[in-house]
């Protein structure tokens, strides 16, 4: 057991803290740090620049412009770009589509779509979840019937999110109706510019529309777009769930809201001190902390593992959503009152948009969806059941 | 000992219920969100109509003469309905005008309170405690700012805690109407989708006549714990209302072939969240009955009150959210304006923490030792 | 609303207060408040005390020797009795199989039974339980056929609680098996001292035995010792389930055992000063201490109202041991490691007994039982459940 | 960064494990409680057999030289099986036996140590920190108490841990025989089966040859640290058992028709344990492995480990019980018995809370501002 770096990661981490600090842009920087809210366009220029600099999607087999990234080096990548106010990367096309197509796509979907992932052109969207669908997926109804060469899709999806800027969605649809529920489900890509598609915003009580509903009224998608065969859409939506698992606990950026959290708790005060000297304050800091730290070092522990438990995947989803809600609602607590300003109402005079305050509130909104989507907390503890009690 | 409202709180509380499912619907209030002012001139004038600004003004000023109980009666139906109109603030202020206001000012603006057409709500600032009082030739001046005032934009008075001693808790009450000079303001929107401003006094000139009391901390206080009582009691409406929203959801949205309340993790999650809000009313009321009497300590009651107000509403607002899945999260649910309001709830008037450290402060230290 | 307490009510305190000050032996408080374990003798003692006085059973109808005192003055009665370290009443005679008797006893079993009862003098067990038959009661399968003019019983109890001490037990037994498990269970009254009865203690985890097997191998029990109608156990076990409700909280115990965690917190120490005095702890202790008072009063609110929400019986029970079991370990952790000490085991000296930690452990341990037995908290939450969601 | 235990590390567990599966089973446990000893000379010299004295003995001194990771690895499996042997005190000291002991006595008696033929064990009360040593003629004099010293009747030598100023905490370590003028003892067993004494020193004379280090906190600290981490291992095996145990009693006690594990809401409940012991394992690796090294402050990775264990004790031991409903509460239940390990762990080496002001204190305050 040795929890020291080996050179070469080291000098890995080295290097992407190096890049970061010559190329991301200060502006998204600032916005990222500031709890300011994501801007698509800010996306597709980190994104572009990663990829200028062979950062693109280091997780990748090096054929396809990866650099075939370690588990570990992923996660040390995607801190720095934490730590640094580096967006996000998008995950629908980079972590989720691109390995589907790898393992289950056409040498001709692979050539189509892989490339433009990696610049940050096109942008992708999910379209899994439906009205009667969520945590039980696989009752989903979406209907596509093939007619000469293309599927006719009708339906709606809902909890899309950011479809509103995607250029292409990756789809479960239902080719066969008659079989049991898990069976019949097909994946397709379709162009969002097809005909027939309508794309609505959710509002949210952030305030944001970050997902949508998609209509779909006999919207043609040709049969080369179909992923895999008909009627294999739920294996390839399983292969998903395990392979995109390097960075489900999220702690990059919890560690960024907790270096944030720090800040605050060192410039606000309670009754006339920093509340970074309050005791109870303090302590439950603290306590948030050391959770984070267990989760870190329990999410690095299944990435080192040969073959990790089956349960823990689902350990850190629950736990890694838990602790980044937490952080985000001692954060609301540390600035009071005042995180509760929201819109400027006022024509005297602008709201006051400090850097400490500002997005507080509406993050903490934001976050509860953590342990809601991506399997709900509570589907991963029937599953973590499932695989230990087994009743 | 007798637990049982009277018969004319209940009448009082089913007039406020039934007028409010009629007039303050959640459509309704959707689109007064979206309005310039934020709030309903239609549904306050309503309210007015019912005698609401009336009930916690004294008899003798001609109001209904309420205790804390009509006020906490009054503040439960408030959250249940989500109202945006400052009924809480203003029941806040009017029982303090009931104690302490002069009895020239009775006379000079009860009537338009007790009308409901002058709008008189608390500035209290505990947390920071920068307003300051200096003597001047007739009366006081007041500089400083008071952040995060729940409808100050919406008043036309504003009761104003003020300390006489730099750094020194506020100790002093007075009246300053919006309008007068050296009073700037910047208003938003808060979380909970009401209307708030942080205040500047620049050398506001509060004449003798407008003092309500000097250097009486108890006094402060007891306006503050009437606040913590009325959120408390706005707190528990709003929680009754979102724990019977998801019961409703939990019955009706079908997952894995049948409706998901038939599950049992989330049935005795359920049953927890009940619980506290139980727990909840049971010492709102406790509080409420005892406010004014010997009968037990008005300061540990209500730190206790507010201690259990944040914890719930935190606990049984993200419970609710989370078992509604998806839908929790979107503006078109009821479930999520009310999280907003819960939020809000758990942040105002001091966090849990420092409430429970002055209960146990209070309670348990001994010989001045501060513990 | 007016929480004051009326004249008449302040008075029967007053009376029960002076009671106890002149008539409870010194011995049997020292034992109670000093955290010593329970004497059979000292509970047939007080009961004689107390019925000597016209406290046997205050809640009994006058005609029968009692108060008829409302569930007000019961809780006052228990509370007084609690914090001036009295024992509790042996609740099996007293509060639940005597109301059984009056409402579906005959005339003769209410003579036969119901005065020893009052008087200490017959000590009364419950046989409920069976191995295949906790949680899930209606499975019980300890038979009773009935021969004559007598049922011959066969079959096990177990969780029965003193029965090592009981002169008589009352037995739920199935008294037909082909109808569904609800109907064809009947309750006999059996005299312990009837040949074919076996008590076997059970050891438990806190070295007492509280608890006992009782194996029936062809008792002999007269049709005269039922109570109802064959086959009516269920309706009269459900009726006890419903009446037996005014100290399900155990306010009264809760209050008796915080009252000795803050003298311990006045006594004990943490780096050198009174554990009162430390925050961390100071806190738990106010936590703990609004939990309890609010419990109090839901409990007051229920026996005030005329008639109370079908869910307050469960969560008080929920509630009420959670924060007995709490206070039980806070008091357990103001100890510290001084609560550890069990048995002495050396010749030189004997194990210091002060008053301060002895029986915080055992009690500790003890009192786990209280979120298991009559109905675990697990079916309180299925029953609010059903009566809220009602799926 | 490497998560995997070494070859040696995992034949030693294997081993280990073996040799308890078969001779320390439960009832052989219960046999040895019901004892006169209470703990089984039998089993000590089966473990010394396998060598687990010599563990965390240093090389040179004729040991394996184990580190931190070992004395977790073998703690472990102490906590899994339930032990009343002495292996975590005797481990602890002999760790501080091969970082502090002077050469003179390591020649002295490592080879019995080694051997498992005496027993050496800690004797550390930092919460009461009234053991005072004083200059004497050849060496020091002490003087005081200490209470709940587990093990302590069953060892030959005591590593004893004063103070050299009243009040200061222990900043020396000395070896006392068991057997020295002036010590007397009160022994019993423990909550947990155990035995343990409270030790009374009066004027005990413990000649230059026997101080291992003087004025050295840093030294008292390191020990303290071992013995954390020992028992955090000992209360991971004891959980780990527990879970298992509360796994297999789900699937297999029928209710209401069927085995009562198939109920979602104690399949979650399980599911929130399982995930709390998950992360006191993550952590206590962790932290023995950054034990001796400059990876990590020692003292925040030990404190943050410590508040793990105690909670997780808590939670994992009462949720075990519960489940089991009626039987987890009985003698017979192999899980009351860890219950009962588990509670005494969440008590000994200072409360959870103590180490979290202690963990907050030295990583939030600032200049030198008591937190």
């Amino acid at each position: 057991m040795n929890l020291a770096l080996s050179d070469d990661d080291r000098a890995f981490q080295d290097a992407v803290r190096a890049f970061i600090a010559a190329h991301l842009p200060a502006d998204i920087a600032q916005r990222q740090l500031s709890g300011g809210r994501l801007d698509p366009s800010d996306i597709r220029r980190w994104q572009a620049i990663l990829n200028d600099h062979g950062y693109g999607a280091i997780h990748w087999p090096v054929p396809f412009g990866g650099q075939d990234a370690s588990p570990l080096r992923q996660y040390l990548f995607e801190l720095e770009c934490a730590l640094a106010g580096a967006p996000p990367q998008l995950s629908f096309g980079v972590r989720m589509l691109a390995p589907v197509l790898m393992r289950f796509g056409t040498g001709e979907q692979q050539r189509s779509f892989l490339p433009s992932i990696l610049t940050g052109e096109t942008w992708w969207c999910q379209g899994y979840s439906e009205p009667g669908a969520g945590s039980d997926l696989a009752s989903l109804r979406t209907s596509a019937v093939l007619d000469g060469d293309h599927y006719v899709v009708n339906g709606q999806k809902c909890w899309n999110t950011l479809g509103q800027h995607a250029d292409w969605i990756f789809c479960l649809v239902r080719t066969d109706a008659t079989s049991k529920p898990q069976r019949g489900i097909t994946m397709l890509l379709i162009n969002m510019k097809t005909p027939g598609i309508t794309v609505r915003p959710t509002v949210l009580l952030d305030g944001t529309s970050e997902v949508n509903d998609i209509y779909f009224d006999n919207v043609q998608v040709p049969v080369s777009q179909r992923v895999g065969a008909e009627n294999e859409g739920w294996t390839i939506a399983k292969f998903l769930l395990v392979h995109e698992r390097t960075n489900i606990a999220g702690v990059p950026w919890s560690k960024r809201d907790f270096a944030r959290l720090l800040r605050i708790a060192q410039v606000a005060t309670r009754h006339g001190r920093p509340l970074l000297d309050d005791p109870d304050f303090s302590r439950r800091l603290a306590r948030l902390e050391i959770d984070l730290n267990v989760i870190e070092y329990t999410n690095l522990r299944m990435l080192s593992a040969a073959s990790g438990d089956l349960t823990t995947p689902s350990i850190l989803k629950i736990r890694g959503s838990e602790i980044r809600q937490a952080i985000s609602a001692l954060t609301l607590e540390a600035l009071g009152t005042s995180a509760l300003r929201l819109h400027s109402v006022s024509g005297e005079a602008p709201m006051p948009e400090d850097d400490l305050t500002r997005g507080v509130a509406a993050s903490y909104l934001n976050l509860r969806k953590l342990s809601i989507y991506g399997g709900s907390n509570e589907i991963q503890k029937n599953i973590v059941s499932q695989l230990t009690i087994g009743l | 000992m007798d637990f049982q409202f009277t018969e004319e709180q209940r009448l009082l509380v089913e007039t406020l219920n039934r007028c409010l499912t009629d007039e303050a619907t959640f459509d309704q209030r959707k689109q007064t969100l979206r309005s310039a002012d934020g709030w309903s001139h239609a549904l306050w004038s309503t309210l007015c109509g019912l005698g609401v600004p009336a009930t916690l003004i004294d008899e003798v000023s001609g109001g209904l003469g309420g205790s804390a109980i009509e006020l906490a009666l009054v503040c439960q139906a408030a959250g249940q309905a989500l109202l945006l109109e400052p009924v809480s603030s203003v029941l806040v202020a009017h029982a303090a005008f009931s104690r302490y206001a002069p009895p020239a000012l009775r006379a000079d603006i009860g009537d338009t309170l007790i009308a409901g057409e002058k709008l008189l709500v608390p500035v209290i600032d505990d947390r920071h405690g920068s307003l300051l009082a200096t003597p001047a030739a007739d009366g006081l001046q007041i500089s400083g700012q008071a952040a995060v005032v729940y409808h100050a934009p919406l008043a036309d008075y504003w009761l104003v805690a003020v300390s006489t001693r730099t750094g020194a808790p506020a100790d002093t009450l007075v009246i300053v109407p919006r309008t007068a000079a050296g009073v700037s303001l910047k208003t938003y929107q808060t979380v909970d989708g009401q209307r708030a401003a942080d205040l500047h006094f620049d050398g506001v000139a509060v004449p003798s006549s407008a003092i309500w009391v000097t250097g009486d901390r108890a006094a402060v206080e007891w306006v503050i714990d009437c606040g913590i009582l009325a959120l408390a009691a706005d707190t528990l409406g709003s929680v009754e209302r979102t724990l019977n929203l998801t019961i409703d959801y939990l019955k009706n949205r079908q997952q894995f072939g049948g409706p998901i309340g038939r599950f049992q993790a989330l049935q005795h999650r359920v049953v927890v969240a009940l619980s506290k809000v139980e727990e909840l009313r049971t010492w709102l009321w406790v509080t409420a009955a005892r406010f004014h009497g010997a009968l037990a300590d008005r300061r540990l009651d209500v730190r206790a009150l507010h201690v259990l107000a944040c914890e719930t509403a935190r606990h049984v607002g993200e419970e609710a959210v989370q078992l509604h899945g998806g839908m929790g999260v979107t503006e078109e649910m009821e479930v999520s304006h009310h999280f907003r309001r819960l939020v809000a709830a758990g942040i105002r008037y001091g966090s849990r923490d420092e409430h429970l450290a002055a209960y146990a402060q209070h309670r348990f230290a001994r010989s001045g030792t501060p513990v």
